[in-house]
């Protein structure tokens, strides 16, 4: 690649803790890599497999979800939900032999503004070690 | 179900918020593109969209340009989603056709560079205009409101949330988890900086709450379970048992006095055990309510069984004393909740190089303010462990706040309370006072001036943060005392002032339990660990769980005077949502397509709210929108993709994903 | 009498920023100046400004002052500072730090003996891998003050004919491979 | 057991000779297998910070790649100066890429991980945890005769890189000696200074850090210092001659190593705890050690 790639990250982020946790970077006027885009959903228990499958069909380097730590969920278990369907997903996801990084779940809690910074940071940095993904794979979905 | 109804007219708003987002984003090039984009009829920025003539565009163009969509983006929809809804509403359109896009907190706020925040811009842009086409009209619902409060703690905080709401006519039920109410405020002996008796003015409100017909008070009560939503709260109290009854008890004390232990000898808890109390006591003179309790840790009779229960005997006829008491559990409906649980002072054995636990006479602020108060352990004499009465005394601040190692904040008080401790302690005993300070924070009514007053009173101000207080002397001035070692960095050498007493400023904490808490009320902490607000400034007694507010220190450090106004705010808020008696809510229910649906009853395992119920005959389920919550957990695992959830529907959601992966 | 005054353009910002990034200076801008490092520093008292003075000048970019100071070379790293430290600074590595470009830049206090001792001993490890107590200590008495040596006299009798002053002094087998690692600083 | 890698360190091998002898005697005692590290160089202390970190962590990593090459686990440094600098070394090689960089090119590719394998253990801490206060009780067989004494703990070995034990009060030793059934008193100086090198850079200063540790010790009831560190040892015993001639209150006490007591209680033959090689408080070591006489008073 001539200049940088810059790969790019589809982010769902629960409406109660992981989004605030954004908001509050923002406000703190903390700076991290501006590769993300954020879907905000009331509760990561709302994320359909499909929603993940799609993003990587259309394009997404990199799929991250936040939710609120275990026991914290604004809807007492949404996340529980989310991360068994994120185990599955993991797999389904390797099988379409994308890469494991690619595709994330972190607990962030609205207080932990800085948390977002060093999420989106690593990944980031993850992904351009990778280099862009075999979308062909993905269309296979 | 949505679909792209008629033609789609969108308007897209683009916010400068002054520089806040123009001095990143290149406004002009994303207003620009964005009006190159399908369906989208008008696309303007503006300085201020939430200013009324920004507003006023949104109206404006609704009518003349026949807009059906709009699009603004500016700050986080948490911020001003409901500005925008309503201004859209006031232009005649449905409020639910609104998108934001957060390209200030998730975009300008964030990043430097301004060719990358901008295309990040459009790509969220892009998004939010492929998804709003997709919105559809849709109508808040409501949720009643009860009329009954619930307050946790029964502080100063608690103590005026719960007269406010109470005068104003509802119904307050006030939960303390200690004997009695007053909370720290009782200990204090004066406040700063009037140094107006603390408890004379605390006491007449406490009473005033024992005697108030709308508030039940449970003291030695904790609030074990709550369930339900805003307005429809179903509280579980469990009272633990004093074994003295209050309906019966009149209060007479002599039940104290007949105890077989002739002299005290348990470490007295509200003065910070400077002095004993016996198995059966009651915490202060003043206490509210004046019924003693029973401690089963060190009553013989709860020990050994074997106790002449001299305090039965005097109690008589009134019967009051029951020892076998039990636990009892209250249900309370309320329809909302104001939290004020108060802090706890940091533990000085955290820092031992003060020598806190290891030399007698280092003391903390709290037994200070027992040791001077006339109706404290010695009587208001400032009496030294080891004995004598102390001739210098210094006050070392900030212990336990500002320290990277303990606690990193300002706990805000310290500085006034020292100043008003070294007064105290210069009035009883006429010693020489040194305070030691990192940096001297006055900025109060009258706290400056109170700092002035001191200063003129001759006490000593060292700016040094203290690095030891030892026994160890290295001259014969120094022997038998306290020896403060210290640099004073305005004369920049170092000190070692020999004192007879230490008083540590010990900073403010959250309580050990705010995290159990946090977790029964749903609501969240700040780093620190305190209760977190919706809003630092335009929301700072709301929490994100409706219907639940904050009062007093469990939200942050907070003096007196303050700490009232913030209480008083929160009864406010409180009050005008029971007075409305209703409140709208987001119309983001789930619902069921029931063409569709298998009847796999998947959905009824995952809703955490038992929302979702089977109609049998027809053999599908069936979503009770006053239950639903919105959290879209079922719409994600049903396998038919038959239930679907408003503002969430799947199509909006596969719009954004590929409007923002759609490379233009 | 001494004329105390400091010009803006004596100040040396970019130094102050390059300090900044060595390992362990890494909090010299968060100081609070609240002298837990002076207080608590068993040497303060002999420092011509004590740790806190030298953050003060460190983060103001006085560059010269601060390296020509005694304090940093009085410092005995007991990392007494860095333990109160309320903003976690690591003080004795800023003091190290201090010292080297002090070296470099030749302005350490040239009656001072602990300059001279600190670099006698680099010579000596960097010549035997081992340090020979009583060579580095004489050549550092000779190099500055050799009056030293005159109240040294009755300590080194005590530990001669203790046993505890090894006149022979040992190298490590490995010498060569050890210079070849120091070295590599000078080529890299 | 896997042997225990003993890194002397210049000090041992002369002013603090005495630390070695009662450090083999007492591992000896206790049975833990103890091998030098061959053909060890030294650690750099303070001077090599100040003149070149690079270098000064080149050498300490040196000295951790020929323990892990031995296959050592735990290396033990007797010397607080060096204890440090191997713990230091370790942290920044980790925490600081140009560090790793420079100690990397050094010890060529690949190397560096290594490092950290190796686990830098001092030997209050290894009698603490590894062989435990009962054990000690168990094994102390011997009466101490040598009345009360104070725990000096020093600095490096605390700060910043404490193992355990708190450090703004460190308590290990205390309780070593109380298994050793040797009493000991309140010294609120644990941890100051003693000063280091200043000893011999800047007489009067160091003499002073000195003089304010034996006098606290004396007036809080001490007959004698315990230490962990050969330099701590070498500064309080050295200069109490230069002590008395400055002021006529002060009085004279032995400062011996925590090993030295150890082995006593362990019932070594006070032959092989070097307490011969003490320069002050020769009386006091004379009568509580009677089997010593002869010895002394030959080096009198």
């Amino acid at each position: 690649m001539p200049e940088e790639y810059e790969p790019k990250i589809v982010a769902f982020f629960c409406n109660w803790c992981t989004y605030l946790a954004a908001d509050l970077a923002g406000t703190s006027r903390i700076k991290y890599a501006p590769n993300t885009r954020v879907i905000r959903v009331m509760c990561s228990g709302r994320v359909d497999p499909q929603f993940v499958l799609d993003a990587f069909a259309k394009g997404a380097d990199g799929v991250l979800i936040g939710g609120c730590h275990p026991g914290d969920c604004h809807y007492q278990e949404g996340n529980y939900k989310a991360l068994r369907r994120f185990r599955l997903l993991q797999r389904l996801v390797s099988q379409m032999g994308i890469e494991p990084e690619r595709l994330r779940l972190e607990w962030i809690s609205a207080a932990e503004g800085d948390r977002v910074r060093a999420v989106i940071d690593e990944m980031t940095a993850q992904l351009k070690a990778l280099g862009p993904a075999r979308r062909s794979h993905a269309e296979a979905a | 179900m949505s679909e792209m109804n008629g033609t789609v007219r969108i308007g897209v708003y683009v916010c400068h918020c002054g520089t806040n987002i123009a001095g990143i984003v290149d406004v002009k090039a994303l207003t620009h593109y964005a009006a190159g984009l399908p369906n989208v009829a008008v696309a303007r920025d503006y300085k201020y969209m939430c200013s009324d003539p920004g507003q006023d565009l949104i109206r404006q163009d609704i009518r003349d340009q026949h807009l059906n969509r709009i699009v603004v983006a500016s700050c986080s929809p948490h911020l001003h989603e409901a500005t925008f809804r309503n201004a859209t509403r006031a232009g005649g359109l449905n409020p639910f056709f609104v998108q934001m896009v957060n390209i200030r907190e998730h975009d300008s706020w964030v990043h430097t560079n301004h060719a990358e925040a901008t295309l990040k811009a459009i790509d969220m842009v892009r998004a939010a205009v492929r998804r709003v086409a997709y919105h559809e009209a849709l109508e808040k619902g409501r949720v009643s409101i009860r009329p009954e409060a619930l307050v946790v703690g029964g502080g100063i905080a608690g103590i005026h949330a719960a007269l406010t709401m109470a005068n104003a006519g509802k119904h307050v039920y006030l939960v303390e988890r200690e004997p009695t109410i007053g909370g720290h405020m009782a200990q204090f002996d004066k406040t700063f900086p009037t140094l107006d008796c603390s408890a004379c003015i605390l006491t007449p409100k406490m009473s005033a709450v024992k005697n108030h017909p709308n508030i039940t008070l449970w003291t030695y009560s904790d609030v074990t379970a709550i369930e339900g939503y805003v307005g429809n709260y179903n509280v579980t109290v469990t009272r633990r048992p004093r074994y003295v009854r209050e309906d019966l008890c009149v209060g007479c004390l002599e039940c104290l006095e007949a105890c077989v232990y002739k002299q005290a000898k348990v470490p007295d808890e509200f003065n910070m055990g400077l002095s004993k109390r016996r198995p059966i006591y009651i915490p202060f003179p003043q206490a509210v309510p004046q019924t003693p309790v029973i401690d089963p840790e060190t009553c013989i009779q709860f020990k050994s069984g074997k106790c002449k229960k001299t305090c039965i005997e005097v109690c008589g006829d009134r019967h009051a004393i029951d020892l076998y008491m039990q636990p009892r559990t209250e249900h309370i409906e309320v329809g909302t909740v104001v939290l004020a649980t108060g802090f706890q002072t940091y533990d000085a054995r955290r820092s031992p190089y003060y020598g806190y636990g290891h030399y007698p006479n280092v003391y903390t602020a709290l037994e200070i303010e027992r040791l001077v108060n006339a109706s404290g352990p010695t009587g208001g004499e400032v009496v030294l462990r080891t004995g004598g009465h102390p001739k210098s005394v210094g006050i070392i601040h900030c212990v336990g706040s500002r320290d990277e190692n303990t606690n990193r904040w300002c706990s805000r008080v310290c500085c006034m309370y020292s100043l008003k401790l070294a007064h105290l302690l210069k009035e009883h005993t006429g010693a020489e006072i040194f305070n030691f300070y990192i940096d001297m924070r006055t900025p109060g009514k009258g706290f400056e001036e109170f700092y002035q007053k001191l200063l003129s009173e001759h006490v000593h101000f060292i700016r040094g943060r203290v690095a030891e207080v030892t026994d160890a002397s290295l001259h014969s001035s120094e022997e038998g005392q306290l020896v403060i070692r210290v640099e004073d960095t305005l004369a920049g050498f170092v000190r070692r002032i020999p004192v007879d007493m230490v008083v540590l400023a010990t900073g403010l904490e959250p309580r050990a339990d705010a995290q159990e808490v946090r977790r029964l009320f749903n609501i969240t902490c700040s780093n620190e660990g305190f209760f977190l607000e919706r809003h630092p400034k335009l929301a700072p007694v709301q929490t994100f769980t409706e219907g639940i507010f904050l009062a007093g220190c469990c939200q942050g450090p907070k003096d007196i005077p303050d700490t009232v106004a913030q209480a008083g705010a929160a009864a406010a808020e409180a009050l005008a949502l029971m007075d409305a008696g209703y409140m709208e809510t987001e119309p983001n229910t789930a619902y069921v397509v029931e063409e569709s649906c298998s009847g796999c009853k998947t959905c009824i395992s995952v809703c955490p709210y038992h929302a979702i119920s089977f109609l049998d005959e027809r053999q599908v389920s069936a979503i009770n929108p006053v239950l639903c919550k919105g959290c879209g957990t079922c719409v994600a695992a049903c396998p038919s993709a038959t239930i679907r959830q408003h503002l969430f529907e799947d199509e909006q959601i596969f719009e954004e994903i590929e409007g923002i992966l759609e490379y233009a | 009498m001494e004329r105390r005054l400091k010009l803006q353009k004596e100040a040396e910002p970019e130094w102050a920023r390059r300090i900044s990034e060595h390992p362990g200076c890494e909090g010299v801008f968060s100081c609070l100046q609240c002298g837990a490092c002076s207080g608590t520093c068993p040497l303060s008292i002999y420092m011509d400004f004590g740790p806190r003075r030298i953050i003060g000048l460190v983060r103001e970019g006085f560059r010269t002052t601060a390296l020509s100071s005694e304090t940093i070379w009085l410092c005995a790293s007991c990392y007494s500072c860095a333990v109160h430290c309320p903003r976690k600074i690591h003080v004795t590595d800023i003091m190290y730090t201090l010292k080297r470009e002090a070296i470099e830049a030749k302005l350490y206090p040239r009656r001072l003996p602990i300059p001279v001792l600190a670099q006698e001993f680099y010579r000596a490890v960097r010549s035997r891998g081992k340090n020979p107590e009583l060579w580095v200590v004489l050549r550092m008495a000779l190099k500055s003050h050799p009056l030293i040596l005159l109240s040294m006299i009755h300590t080194g009798w005590a530990l001669l004919r203790t046993g505890r002053l090894s006149l022979h002094s040992e190298h490590s087998d490995g010498i060569a491979e050890i210079k070849r690692y120091l070295d590599l600083r000078e080529v890299a | 057991m896997a042997p225990y890698c003993y890194f002397p360190g210049c000090s041992l091998r002369g002013t603090g000779i005495a630390y070695e002898e009662s450090l083999l005697e007492v591992f000896r005692l206790l049975h833990l297998p103890i091998e030098e590290l061959r053909d060890w160089n030294c650690c750099g202390a303070t001077s090599y910070m100040s003149i070149d970190e690079g270098s000064a962590c080149v050498l300490s990593a040196r000295n951790l790649a020929l323990a892990h090459k031995g296959h050592y686990r735990d290396i033990v440094a007797p010397c607080s100066a060096c204890y440090l600098v191997l713990r230091k070394t370790q942290d920044y090689v980790e925490r600081y890429p140009r560090i790793g960089r420079r100690v990397e090119e050094s010890l060529g590719p690949g190397r560096l991980r290594v490092l950290n394998e190796v686990r830098v253990r001092h030997p209050l801490e290894v009698l603490y945890t590894d062989v435990g206060l009962a054990k000690i009780k168990a094994h102390a067989v011997r009466q101490w005769p040598g009345g009360k004494v104070a725990c000096y703990y020093g600095c490096q070995m605390v700060r910043p890189y404490a193992d355990g034990d708190p450090d703004h009060n460190p308590v290990r030793m205390d309780e070593l000696m109380h298994a050793a059934g040797v009493p000991t008193v309140d010294f609120p100086l644990k941890t100051r200074c003693c000063g280091g090198t200043l000893t011999g850079t800047m007489p009067p200063v160091g003499l002073r850090l000195n003089e304010i540790l034996l006098a606290e010790a004396h007036h809080r009831g001490a007959d004698a210092m315990v230490t962990v560190c050969p330099l701590c040892q070498y500064n309080l015993d050295a200069y109490q001659a230069d002590l008395r001639r400055r002021s006529k209150t002060f009085s004279e006490m032995p400062v011996f190593f925590f090993t030295q007591i150890l082995g006593w209680a362990l019932g070594s033959d006070p032959a092989r705890l070097g307490l011969k090689r003490a320069i002050s408080g020769r009386k006091q070591i004379a009568q509580w050690f009677p089997k010593q006489r002869a010895e002394v008073a030959a080096h009198v």
